[in-house]
């Protein structure tokens, strides 16, 4: 995977990642990390969002909140297509160490304009030293 | 693009410092304050973490977080600088990026 | 706490007449939230305050203005997905007037 | 150099708020510009002027305001998070319905925007939570 030119920060906008390392509901940085993507998505920069360590939990099919009655923010990643957010990186490692598989992450999907429309998938698993390069190509790293 | 990485955990009670350790590339930089300089003591379990990457890692301790926590400067492992909120400013001006480990 | 009353009951709505409690929603309530807001609702109007509780209900969220815009683009067409289109439906705002109308949470409008 | 900073805990919980506070004044002194200070999550917190600490401990809401007085600073919060937490300032809390207002001198309640804004604007931003 060539990193640098996935991210290519053209003139005038910066390479945003957003890095998802905590798990949702036990703290509210998940649920508050989405509004930043959210709200920041309208600023037509170059977003990326990285889910390792707990972080890879906010993105598990499944989830039901209505037992400890809070809200389920669960399916707003799936509308982060629609705000042109497309780059979600899933660290393989992360998942392998929580007895995951890609399977059991839900289908966050993009329209891609440039090809008909044609829906892709934005999910992207990759290892963790791809991790850290990802990490190394940006120009602001916001953690929550 | 060398990063900083700040952590401010203690690595016996999370595992921040490991997985900051785990996605941190040869030549980027990592400073403790607050909690995650009990990583910089020797001696400790967690001193292995440090040694596998100590040299290929510039590893730093903030000495403001060192003294209130009761840690001489003695007690640091070889090859950690202590550094004061002003050497913290430049790290930080030093590195492209700053990636904060909470 | 003000209300809006309907049939004799009350559901009560925040100081810019968002319904605090979100199940409370109805067609009827939609209506008298509407002819608060001074609005007549047409079946273009209940075409977006539609789309707008579908996209609620898919992705728990209240869509930003240029994301429903392009959405109803797509589903609509092209003389329906626009801001004049909209405005001229909701003079104050497609994003904070339907989405009222919807029984949806007030936009944090956070930019 | 420009620098951001961005706080996500509150006051007295964490040290998060005091870290920011020396990392601030030591970047001042130093000579660089701090292009906004954004408190997120329960950093909002910070934002209140009805705190009283006890007399012997730092009063972290003064010194934010102090530095902000003597430096201009920009101390923005979160209008979200704040709305959670109940931080509103005069316009805010009138057009909640609330019957006062606790936004600390030096503060202003603003979009999330801003911190996107401080991440393209800022040469370096530098996050302190927990």
């Amino acid at each position: 995977m060539t990193t640098q030119e996935e991210l290519p920060g053209a003139s005038g906008t910066k390479r945003f990642l957003y890095v998802n390392r905590r798990a949702p509901y036990g703290t509210i940085y998940a649920l508050e990390s989405l509004e930043v993507v959210l709200i920041g998505a309208a600023f037509d920069q170059d977003v990326s969002l990285a889910f390792f360590d707990d972080g890879v939990y906010q993105i598990v099919k499944g989830q039901d909140t209505k037992g400890i009655g809070m809200k389920n923010f669960s399916p707003t990643y799936r509308a982060l297509g629609d705000y042109e957010v497309t780059k979600l990186y899933v660290e393989k490692e992360a998942l392998e160490e929580r007895g995951l598989s890609p399977d059991d992450l839900m289908d966050i999907t993009y329209e891609d304009e440039d090809d008909d429309w044609a829906e892709k998938p934005s999910i992207r698993i990759v290892s963790r030293s791809e991790m850290t390069e990802i990490m190394a190509a940006q120009d602001v790293i916001l953690s929550f | 693009m060398p990063i900083l990485h700040t952590v401010n955990k203690s690595p016996f009670e999370k595992s921040t410092f490991k997985s900051c350790l785990d996605h941190a590339r040869p030549g980027d930089a990592v400073l403790l304050i607050e909690d995650g300089v009990y990583a910089a003591t020797k001696g400790t379990a967690a001193a292995g973490l440090i040694a596998a990457r100590n040299g290929d890692l510039a590893l730093y301790a903030l000495g403001a977080d060192l003294a209130a926590r009761g840690i001489s400067e003695k007690s640091v492992i070889e090859g950690i600088s202590v550094v004061d909120y002003g050497g913290f400013v430049d790290l930080v001006a030093e590195h492209d990026v700053s990636q904060a480990w909470l | 706490m003000a209300a809006y009353q309907m049939n004799g009951t009350t559901v009560e709505h925040d100081e810019e007449g968002y319904i605090l409690e979100l199940n409370a929603w109805s067609e009827e309530l939609a209506k008298v939230i509407a002819e608060d807001e001074k609005i007549e609702m047409t079946d273009e109007h209940w075409e977006v305050v539609n789309f707008l509780r579908d996209y609620y209900e898919e992705y728990q969220i209240a869509p930003a203005v240029r994301v429903l815009i392009k959405q109803i683009k797509k589903s609509m067409g092209k003389e329906k997905g626009n801001n004049k289109y909209l405005y001229a439906l909701f003079p104050y705002g497609p994003a904070k007037q339907a989405c009222k109308i919807a029984g949806l949470p007030k936009p944090t409008g956070c930019v | 150099m420009k620098f951001g900073i961005l706080i996500n805990e509150g006051p007295y919980t964490h040290q998060a708020s005091d870290s920011a506070y020396q990392f601030t004044k030591a970047a001042l002194e130093k000579g660089h510009e701090i292009y906004r200070v954004f408190f997120y999550h329960d950093g909002v917190n910070n934002g209140t002027r009805l705190s009283v600490p006890p007399q012997d401990e730092r009063n972290i809401q003064n010194n934010w305001t102090e530095l902000a007085e003597q430096h201009d600073l920009d101390l923005v919060v979160c209008v979200a998070a704040a709305q959670r937490r109940g931080i509103l300032d005069e316009s805010e809390a009138k057009r909640a319905g609330k019957d006062a207002d606790n936004i600390a001198p030096g503060f202003r309640i603003s979009g999330l925007g801003q911190l996107i804004e401080t991440g393209i604007e800022s040469d370096r931003v530098v996050a302190f939570g927990d």
